[in-house]
Protein backbone atom coordinates (compact mmCIF):
# COMPACT_ATOMS: atom_id res chain seq x y z
CA UNK A 1 0.00 0.00 0.00
CA UNK A 2 1.34 3.45 -0.85
CA UNK A 3 1.64 5.40 2.38
CA UNK A 4 1.43 8.90 0.96
CA UNK A 5 -1.62 8.63 -1.25
CA UNK A 6 -4.67 9.98 0.57
CA UNK A 7 -7.46 7.49 1.04
CA UNK A 8 -10.91 8.03 -0.32
CA UNK A 9 -13.21 7.84 2.65
CA UNK A 10 -16.95 8.28 2.22
CA UNK A 11 -19.57 8.70 4.89
CA UNK A 12 -22.77 7.12 3.70
CA UNK A 13 -25.52 8.60 5.85
CA UNK A 14 -28.87 6.85 5.65
CA UNK A 15 -30.59 7.52 8.95
CA UNK A 16 -33.06 10.17 10.07
CA UNK A 17 -32.09 12.61 12.84
CA UNK A 18 -33.61 12.76 16.37
CA UNK A 19 -35.24 9.31 16.45
CA UNK A 20 -31.84 7.77 17.11
CA UNK A 21 -28.36 9.13 17.73
CA UNK A 22 -26.72 7.75 14.57
CA UNK A 23 -27.08 10.91 12.48
CA UNK A 24 -25.59 13.07 15.25
CA UNK A 25 -22.75 10.75 16.24
CA UNK A 26 -22.08 10.21 12.55
CA UNK A 27 -21.68 13.95 12.13
CA UNK A 28 -19.21 14.02 15.04
CA UNK A 29 -17.07 11.48 13.20
CA UNK A 30 -17.19 13.40 9.93
CA UNK A 31 -15.97 16.59 11.62
CA UNK A 32 -12.96 14.77 13.09
CA UNK A 33 -11.97 13.08 9.84
CA UNK A 34 -11.63 16.43 8.11
CA UNK A 35 -8.40 17.02 10.06
CA UNK A 36 -6.61 14.01 8.56
CA UNK A 37 -5.97 15.26 5.02
CA UNK A 38 -7.68 12.38 3.29
CA UNK A 39 -10.22 12.62 0.47
CA UNK A 40 -13.38 12.88 2.51
CA UNK A 41 -16.86 12.90 1.06
CA UNK A 42 -20.34 12.47 2.43
CA UNK A 43 -23.51 11.23 0.84
CA UNK A 44 -27.04 11.58 2.17
CA UNK A 45 -29.25 8.76 1.11
CA UNK A 46 -32.68 7.47 2.18
CA UNK A 47 -33.82 9.00 5.51
CA UNK A 48 -30.55 10.90 5.97
CA UNK A 49 -31.78 13.58 3.58
CA UNK A 50 -34.16 14.52 6.40
CA UNK A 51 -31.15 15.54 8.52
CA UNK A 52 -30.61 18.38 6.08
CA UNK A 53 -34.17 19.66 6.08
CA UNK A 54 -34.70 23.33 6.87
CA UNK A 55 -36.84 24.47 9.77
CA UNK A 56 -35.90 21.84 12.36
CA UNK A 57 -36.36 23.06 15.93
CA UNK A 58 -35.57 20.69 18.78
CA UNK A 59 -36.08 23.08 21.69
CA UNK A 60 -39.27 21.37 22.83
CA UNK A 61 -37.57 18.00 22.73
CA UNK A 62 -34.84 19.31 24.97
CA UNK A 63 -32.18 17.92 22.65
CA UNK A 64 -29.46 19.70 20.78
CA UNK A 65 -30.35 20.59 17.23
CA UNK A 66 -27.58 19.93 14.73
CA UNK A 67 -28.95 20.55 11.26
CA UNK A 68 -27.05 23.87 11.16
CA UNK A 69 -23.81 22.04 11.89
CA UNK A 70 -23.96 20.26 8.52
CA UNK A 71 -23.20 23.67 7.03
CA UNK A 72 -19.61 23.52 8.31
CA UNK A 73 -18.74 20.33 6.40
CA UNK A 74 -17.10 22.16 3.53
CA UNK A 75 -14.79 24.20 5.77
CA UNK A 76 -13.96 21.02 7.70
CA UNK A 77 -12.48 19.43 4.60
CA UNK A 78 -15.42 17.36 3.40
CA UNK A 79 -14.81 18.20 -0.22
CA UNK A 80 -17.78 16.49 -1.78
CA UNK A 81 -21.29 16.41 -0.39
CA UNK A 82 -23.86 14.44 -2.33
CA UNK A 83 -27.58 14.03 -1.89
CA UNK A 84 -29.50 11.25 -3.60
CA UNK A 85 -32.11 12.66 -5.93
CA UNK A 86 -34.58 9.81 -5.53
CA UNK A 87 -34.43 9.90 -1.72
CA UNK A 88 -35.39 13.58 -1.86
CA UNK A 89 -38.22 12.95 -4.30
CA UNK A 90 -39.57 10.03 -2.23
CA UNK A 91 -39.87 12.41 0.72
CA UNK A 92 -41.40 15.26 -1.25
CA UNK A 93 -38.33 17.46 -0.89
CA UNK A 94 -36.29 19.57 -3.28
CA UNK A 95 -32.89 21.22 -3.05
CA UNK A 96 -34.58 24.39 -1.71
CA UNK A 97 -35.67 22.49 1.40
CA UNK A 98 -32.07 21.78 2.44
CA UNK A 99 -29.85 23.74 4.84
CA UNK A 100 -26.63 23.03 2.91
CA UNK A 101 -25.17 23.41 -0.54
CA UNK A 102 -24.90 19.92 -1.95
CA UNK A 103 -24.63 18.16 -5.23
CA UNK A 104 -27.84 16.36 -6.13
CA UNK A 105 -26.97 13.10 -7.86
CA UNK A 106 -28.88 10.23 -9.40
CA UNK A 107 -28.37 6.55 -8.67
CA UNK A 108 -25.95 6.08 -11.57
CA UNK A 109 -23.65 8.87 -10.35
CA UNK A 110 -23.85 7.59 -6.79
CA UNK A 111 -23.08 4.04 -7.89
CA UNK A 112 -20.00 5.31 -9.67
CA UNK A 113 -18.63 7.46 -6.86
CA UNK A 114 -19.32 4.86 -4.17
CA UNK A 115 -17.48 2.31 -6.28
CA UNK A 116 -14.36 4.50 -6.25
CA UNK A 117 -13.94 4.61 -2.46
CA UNK A 118 -11.36 2.90 -0.24
CA UNK A 119 -13.57 3.08 2.83
CA UNK A 120 -17.35 3.41 3.15
CA UNK A 121 -18.64 4.28 6.61
CA UNK A 122 -22.35 3.84 7.35
CA UNK A 123 -24.18 6.18 9.72
CA UNK B 1 -14.64 24.76 41.69
CA UNK B 2 -18.37 24.43 41.30
CA UNK B 3 -19.75 27.94 41.24
CA UNK B 4 -18.91 31.56 40.62
CA UNK B 5 -20.34 34.64 42.30
CA UNK B 6 -21.06 37.42 39.85
CA UNK B 7 -22.69 40.56 41.24
CA UNK B 8 -24.71 38.66 43.78
CA UNK B 9 -25.73 35.83 41.45
CA UNK B 10 -24.38 32.30 41.80
CA UNK B 11 -23.31 30.83 38.49
CA UNK B 12 -22.92 27.05 38.38
CA UNK B 13 -19.82 25.54 36.80
CA UNK B 14 -18.89 22.00 35.84
CA UNK B 15 -15.82 20.19 37.23
CA UNK B 16 -13.59 21.84 34.63
CA UNK B 17 -14.93 25.32 35.29
CA UNK B 18 -17.17 25.59 32.22
CA UNK B 19 -20.65 27.08 32.54
CA UNK B 20 -23.23 24.45 33.37
CA UNK B 21 -25.91 26.59 31.90
CA UNK B 22 -25.05 28.43 28.70
CA UNK B 23 -27.85 30.95 29.27
CA UNK B 24 -26.01 32.30 32.33
CA UNK B 25 -23.48 34.02 30.10
CA UNK B 26 -23.08 37.77 29.92
CA UNK B 27 -20.09 40.11 29.75
CA UNK B 28 -19.71 40.18 33.50
CA UNK B 29 -19.77 36.41 33.74
CA UNK B 30 -17.21 36.30 30.94
CA UNK B 31 -14.91 38.61 32.91
CA UNK B 32 -15.30 36.45 36.01
CA UNK B 33 -14.53 33.31 33.97
CA UNK B 34 -11.48 35.05 32.48
CA UNK B 35 -10.26 35.78 35.99
CA UNK B 36 -10.38 32.06 36.86
CA UNK B 37 -8.10 31.51 33.87
CA UNK B 38 -5.82 34.46 34.72
CA UNK B 39 -6.65 36.06 31.40
CA UNK B 40 -6.80 39.88 31.21
CA UNK B 41 -9.50 40.64 28.70
CA UNK B 42 -8.33 43.11 26.07
CA UNK B 43 -10.13 44.08 22.90
CA UNK B 44 -8.23 41.36 21.07
CA UNK B 45 -9.48 38.79 23.58
CA UNK B 46 -13.07 39.94 23.15
CA UNK B 47 -12.71 39.70 19.39
CA UNK B 48 -12.04 35.97 19.69
CA UNK B 49 -14.70 35.37 22.34
CA UNK B 50 -17.35 37.20 20.34
CA UNK B 51 -16.30 35.38 17.22
CA UNK B 52 -16.67 32.03 18.99
CA UNK B 53 -20.13 32.96 20.25
CA UNK B 54 -21.27 34.00 16.79
CA UNK B 55 -19.87 30.80 15.29
CA UNK B 56 -21.63 28.69 17.89
CA UNK B 57 -24.86 30.60 17.36
CA UNK B 58 -24.73 29.88 13.67
CA UNK B 59 -23.42 26.30 13.55
CA UNK B 60 -24.15 24.89 17.05
CA UNK B 61 -20.57 23.76 17.58
CA UNK B 62 -17.32 25.37 18.66
CA UNK B 63 -14.88 25.31 15.75
CA UNK B 64 -11.81 23.14 15.84
CA UNK B 65 -8.60 25.14 16.37
CA UNK B 66 -7.55 24.63 12.75
CA UNK B 67 -10.88 25.99 11.55
CA UNK B 68 -10.83 28.79 14.13
CA UNK B 69 -7.43 30.13 13.06
CA UNK B 70 -8.49 30.13 9.44
CA UNK B 71 -11.77 31.88 10.17
CA UNK B 72 -10.16 34.45 12.49
CA UNK B 73 -7.63 35.28 9.79
CA UNK B 74 -10.40 35.77 7.31
CA UNK B 75 -12.48 37.95 9.63
CA UNK B 76 -9.82 40.08 11.33
CA UNK B 77 -6.76 40.01 9.09
CA UNK B 78 -4.03 37.59 8.11
CA UNK B 79 -1.69 38.51 10.97
CA UNK B 80 -4.26 37.12 13.40
CA UNK B 81 -5.01 33.94 11.53
CA UNK B 82 -2.45 31.70 13.16
CA UNK B 83 -2.13 29.47 16.18
CA UNK B 84 0.67 31.54 17.67
CA UNK B 85 -1.51 34.63 17.86
CA UNK B 86 -4.33 32.73 19.54
CA UNK B 87 -1.98 31.08 22.02
CA UNK B 88 -0.53 34.47 22.95
CA UNK B 89 -4.02 35.58 23.91
CA UNK B 90 -4.97 32.27 25.52
CA UNK B 91 -1.80 30.52 26.70
CA UNK B 92 -3.59 27.40 27.99
CA UNK B 93 -5.14 26.89 24.58
CA UNK B 94 -7.83 28.83 22.74
CA UNK B 95 -10.12 25.81 22.55
CA UNK B 96 -10.15 25.42 26.31
CA UNK B 97 -9.79 29.00 27.58
CA UNK B 98 -11.56 31.04 24.94
CA UNK B 99 -14.48 28.60 24.76
CA UNK B 100 -14.80 28.69 28.53
CA UNK B 101 -14.82 32.49 28.66
CA UNK B 102 -17.27 32.56 25.76
CA UNK B 103 -19.59 30.36 27.80
CA UNK B 104 -19.56 27.52 25.26
CA UNK B 105 -19.65 23.84 26.19
CA UNK B 106 -16.38 22.05 26.81
CA UNK B 107 -14.92 20.99 23.45
CA UNK B 108 -14.90 17.19 23.19
CA UNK B 109 -11.51 17.45 21.53
CA UNK B 110 -11.35 14.02 20.02
CA UNK B 111 -8.36 14.59 17.76
CA UNK C 1 -17.97 -3.13 -3.75
CA UNK C 2 -19.41 -5.79 -1.43
CA UNK C 3 -22.89 -4.98 -0.16
CA UNK C 4 -23.64 -6.34 3.29
CA UNK C 5 -27.32 -6.47 4.24
CA UNK C 6 -28.27 -7.41 7.80
CA UNK C 7 -31.95 -6.45 7.94
CA UNK C 8 -35.08 -8.43 7.24
CA UNK C 9 -36.37 -7.30 3.84
CA UNK C 10 -39.93 -7.73 5.10
CA UNK C 11 -39.58 -5.00 7.71
CA UNK C 12 -36.94 -2.66 6.26
CA UNK C 13 -36.16 -1.24 2.84
CA UNK C 14 -32.40 -1.62 3.17
CA UNK C 15 -32.22 -4.38 0.58
CA UNK C 16 -34.26 -2.25 -1.85
CA UNK C 17 -31.83 0.63 -1.42
CA UNK C 18 -28.91 -1.72 -1.82
CA UNK C 19 -30.29 -3.17 -5.06
CA UNK C 20 -31.02 0.30 -6.41
CA UNK C 21 -27.42 1.47 -5.86
CA UNK C 22 -25.42 -1.74 -6.39
CA UNK C 23 -23.42 -1.94 -9.60
CA UNK C 24 -23.95 -4.93 -11.85
CA UNK C 25 -21.66 -7.74 -10.70
CA UNK C 26 -21.28 -6.30 -7.18
CA UNK C 27 -21.76 -9.23 -4.79
CA UNK C 28 -24.35 -9.05 -2.01
CA UNK C 29 -23.75 -10.65 1.39
CA UNK C 30 -26.83 -11.44 3.49
CA UNK C 31 -26.10 -11.69 7.21
CA UNK C 32 -28.16 -11.73 10.42
CA UNK C 33 -31.85 -11.06 9.65
CA UNK C 34 -30.82 -10.22 6.11
CA UNK C 35 -30.77 -13.96 5.35
CA UNK C 36 -34.58 -14.00 5.38
CA UNK C 37 -34.30 -12.57 1.86
CA UNK C 38 -33.16 -16.04 0.83
CA UNK C 39 -36.50 -17.66 1.74
CA UNK C 40 -38.20 -19.11 -1.34
CA UNK C 41 -41.84 -18.52 -2.25
CA UNK C 42 -42.17 -15.17 -0.51
CA UNK C 43 -43.56 -11.89 -1.82
CA UNK C 44 -39.96 -10.92 -2.58
CA UNK C 45 -39.22 -13.99 -4.66
CA UNK C 46 -39.37 -12.08 -7.93
CA UNK C 47 -37.17 -9.25 -6.72
CA UNK C 48 -34.54 -11.74 -5.53
CA UNK C 49 -34.58 -13.68 -8.79
CA UNK C 50 -34.18 -10.42 -10.66
CA UNK C 51 -31.24 -9.49 -8.41
CA UNK C 52 -29.60 -12.85 -9.07
CA UNK C 53 -29.44 -12.06 -12.78
CA UNK C 54 -26.87 -9.31 -12.14
CA UNK C 55 -25.41 -10.06 -8.71
CA UNK C 56 -24.00 -13.02 -6.91
CA UNK C 57 -25.85 -13.30 -3.61
CA UNK C 58 -24.43 -15.03 -0.54
CA UNK C 59 -26.02 -15.88 2.80
CA UNK C 60 -24.20 -16.76 6.01
CA UNK C 61 -24.68 -20.42 6.84
CA UNK C 62 -24.75 -19.93 10.62
CA UNK C 63 -27.48 -17.29 10.26
CA UNK C 64 -29.59 -19.48 7.96
CA UNK C 65 -29.21 -22.44 10.28
CA UNK C 66 -30.03 -20.45 13.41
CA UNK C 67 -33.26 -19.27 11.76
CA UNK C 68 -34.30 -22.64 10.42
CA UNK C 69 -34.04 -21.43 6.84
CA UNK C 70 -33.23 -24.81 5.26
CA UNK C 71 -34.62 -24.13 1.80
CA UNK C 72 -33.31 -21.12 -0.09
CA UNK C 73 -33.88 -19.50 -3.46
CA UNK C 74 -31.92 -21.30 -6.13
CA UNK C 75 -28.77 -19.44 -7.05
CA UNK C 76 -28.15 -17.92 -3.62
CA UNK C 77 -24.89 -19.30 -2.29
CA UNK C 78 -24.45 -20.51 1.25
CA UNK C 79 -21.31 -18.98 2.70
CA UNK C 80 -19.44 -19.47 6.01
CA UNK C 81 -17.50 -16.68 7.74
CA UNK C 82 -14.33 -17.72 5.95
CA UNK C 83 -16.07 -17.22 2.60
CA UNK C 84 -17.34 -13.83 3.91
CA UNK C 85 -13.72 -12.90 4.64
CA UNK C 86 -12.69 -13.91 1.11
CA UNK C 87 -15.33 -11.57 -0.31
CA UNK C 88 -14.01 -8.72 1.84
CA UNK C 89 -10.49 -9.43 0.56
CA UNK C 90 -11.72 -8.90 -2.97
CA UNK C 91 -14.12 -5.99 -2.51
CA UNK C 92 -14.48 -2.79 -0.48
CA UNK C 93 -17.36 -3.59 1.88
CA UNK C 94 -20.31 -1.40 2.74
CA UNK C 95 -22.90 -2.34 5.34
CA UNK C 96 -26.47 -1.23 4.61
CA UNK C 97 -27.31 -0.69 8.28
CA UNK D 1 -4.47 -8.01 4.57
CA UNK D 2 -5.17 -5.58 7.39
CA UNK D 3 -8.80 -5.35 8.45
CA UNK D 4 -10.22 -2.63 10.68
CA UNK D 5 -13.53 -3.35 12.42
CA UNK D 6 -16.13 -0.78 13.47
CA UNK D 7 -18.84 -1.86 15.92
CA UNK D 8 -21.83 0.46 16.29
CA UNK D 9 -24.23 -1.60 18.37
CA UNK D 10 -24.37 -2.81 21.96
CA UNK D 11 -24.05 -6.48 22.93
CA UNK D 12 -27.01 -8.86 23.46
CA UNK D 13 -29.59 -6.41 22.12
CA UNK D 14 -28.34 -6.98 18.60
CA UNK D 15 -26.34 -9.61 16.76
CA UNK D 16 -23.72 -7.11 15.55
CA UNK D 17 -21.09 -8.01 18.19
CA UNK D 18 -21.46 -11.71 17.46
CA UNK D 19 -21.17 -11.23 13.71
CA UNK D 20 -18.12 -9.03 14.17
CA UNK D 21 -16.51 -11.56 16.50
CA UNK D 22 -17.10 -14.45 14.10
CA UNK D 23 -15.78 -12.38 11.22
CA UNK D 24 -12.64 -11.51 13.20
CA UNK D 25 -11.97 -15.15 14.14
CA UNK D 26 -12.34 -16.22 10.51
CA UNK D 27 -10.02 -13.40 9.39
CA UNK D 28 -7.33 -14.34 11.90
CA UNK D 29 -7.66 -18.01 10.91
CA UNK D 30 -6.99 -17.01 7.31
CA UNK D 31 -3.84 -15.17 8.31
CA UNK D 32 -5.16 -11.62 8.14
CA UNK D 33 -4.25 -8.95 10.65
CA UNK D 34 -6.95 -7.12 12.60
CA UNK D 35 -5.55 -3.59 12.78
CA UNK D 36 -8.08 -2.62 15.42
CA UNK D 37 -11.63 -2.91 16.66
CA UNK D 38 -13.25 0.48 17.22
CA UNK D 39 -16.33 0.66 19.44
CA UNK D 40 -18.70 3.53 18.64
CA UNK D 41 -22.33 4.50 19.34
CA UNK D 42 -23.85 1.92 21.73
CA UNK D 43 -21.01 -0.36 20.66
CA UNK D 44 -19.01 1.07 23.57
CA UNK D 45 -21.24 -0.98 25.92
CA UNK D 46 -19.42 -4.09 24.68
CA UNK D 47 -16.48 -3.05 26.81
CA UNK D 48 -17.82 -2.86 30.34
CA UNK D 49 -16.51 -5.54 32.69
CA UNK D 50 -19.62 -5.22 34.87
CA UNK D 51 -21.55 -7.71 32.74
CA UNK D 52 -22.90 -10.62 34.74
CA UNK D 53 -23.91 -13.38 32.37
CA UNK D 54 -25.73 -16.67 33.07
CA UNK D 55 -23.42 -19.68 32.76
CA UNK D 56 -25.19 -20.97 29.65
CA UNK D 57 -24.64 -17.81 27.61
CA UNK D 58 -21.57 -16.27 26.01
CA UNK D 59 -19.80 -13.50 27.91
CA UNK D 60 -19.37 -10.90 25.20
CA UNK D 61 -17.13 -8.49 27.07
CA UNK D 62 -14.84 -11.33 28.17
CA UNK D 63 -14.69 -12.51 24.60
CA UNK D 64 -13.43 -9.07 23.54
CA UNK D 65 -10.98 -8.88 26.40
CA UNK D 66 -9.53 -12.30 25.49
CA UNK D 67 -9.15 -11.13 21.90
CA UNK D 68 -7.35 -8.05 23.22
CA UNK D 69 -5.00 -10.30 25.18
CA UNK D 70 -4.03 -11.89 21.87
CA UNK D 71 -2.86 -8.51 20.65
CA UNK D 72 -5.92 -7.14 18.87
CA UNK D 73 -6.28 -3.41 19.61
CA UNK D 74 -9.63 -2.61 21.22
CA UNK D 75 -10.41 1.10 21.03
CA UNK D 76 -13.41 2.64 22.78
CA UNK D 77 -14.50 6.09 21.59
CA UNK D 78 -14.17 8.57 24.44
CA UNK D 79 -17.07 10.81 23.40
CA UNK D 80 -19.50 7.91 22.90
CA UNK D 81 -18.27 6.24 26.12
CA UNK D 82 -18.77 9.38 28.21
CA UNK D 83 -22.37 9.67 27.08
CA UNK D 84 -23.06 6.10 28.12
CA UNK D 85 -21.23 5.98 31.42
CA UNK D 86 -18.35 3.85 30.23
CA UNK D 87 -15.17 5.02 31.95
CA UNK D 88 -11.76 3.63 32.80
CA UNK D 89 -13.19 2.22 36.08
CA UNK D 90 -15.54 -0.18 34.34
CA UNK D 91 -13.47 -0.92 31.24
CA UNK D 92 -12.50 -4.51 30.40
CA UNK D 93 -8.84 -5.40 30.39
CA UNK D 94 -6.91 -4.95 27.15
CA UNK D 95 -9.18 -2.19 25.87
CA UNK D 96 -8.43 1.51 25.85
CA UNK D 97 -10.53 4.64 25.70
CA UNK D 98 -9.32 6.96 22.97
CA UNK D 99 -10.40 9.67 20.55
CA UNK D 100 -12.35 9.47 17.33
CA UNK D 101 -9.13 10.27 15.54
CA UNK D 102 -8.20 6.64 16.14
CA UNK D 103 -11.05 5.58 13.86
CA UNK D 104 -9.61 7.85 11.22
CA UNK D 105 -6.18 6.23 11.69
CA UNK D 106 -7.82 2.83 11.40
CA UNK D 107 -9.43 3.81 8.10
CA UNK D 108 -6.09 5.05 6.80
CA UNK D 109 -3.95 2.09 7.80
CA UNK D 110 -6.38 -0.77 7.11
CA UNK D 111 -6.85 -2.33 3.69
CA UNK D 112 -10.51 -2.83 4.53
CA UNK D 113 -12.85 -1.37 7.13
CA UNK D 114 -15.86 -3.54 7.97
CA UNK D 115 -18.77 -2.13 9.97
CA UNK D 116 -21.19 -4.12 12.10
CA UNK D 117 -24.23 -2.42 13.60
CA UNK D 118 -27.97 -2.01 13.56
Amino acid sequence: MEETKPRKIMFVNRKAPHGSIYAYEGLEVILIFGAYDQEISAVFLDDAVLSLKKGQDTTELGTKGFSATFRVLESYGVEKRYVDKESLAQRGLTEDDLVVDVEIVDAAALRKVMGEQDVLLPF
Amino acid sequence: MSSLDVSGKTIELDEDGFLKNMDDWDKEVALALAKTENVDMTEAHWEVVNFLRDYYQEYKIAPMIRILTKAIGKAFGKEKGNTKYLYELYPAGPAKQACKIAGLPKPTGCV
Amino acid sequence: MLHIVNKSPFKFRNLDSCLRIAKDDDPIMLIEDGVYAALPGTTLDRMMKEALKTHSVFAIQADLKARGVDRIIEGIQVCDYSCFVTLVEKHVPYSWL
Amino acid sequence: MKFGILIQEGPYNHQASDSAYNFILASLAKGHEISGVFFYNDGVINTTKLMDIPADDRNISKRWSDLGAKGVQLIVCVAAAKRRGISQNVLIENARIDGLGQLSELCIESDRLVTFGD
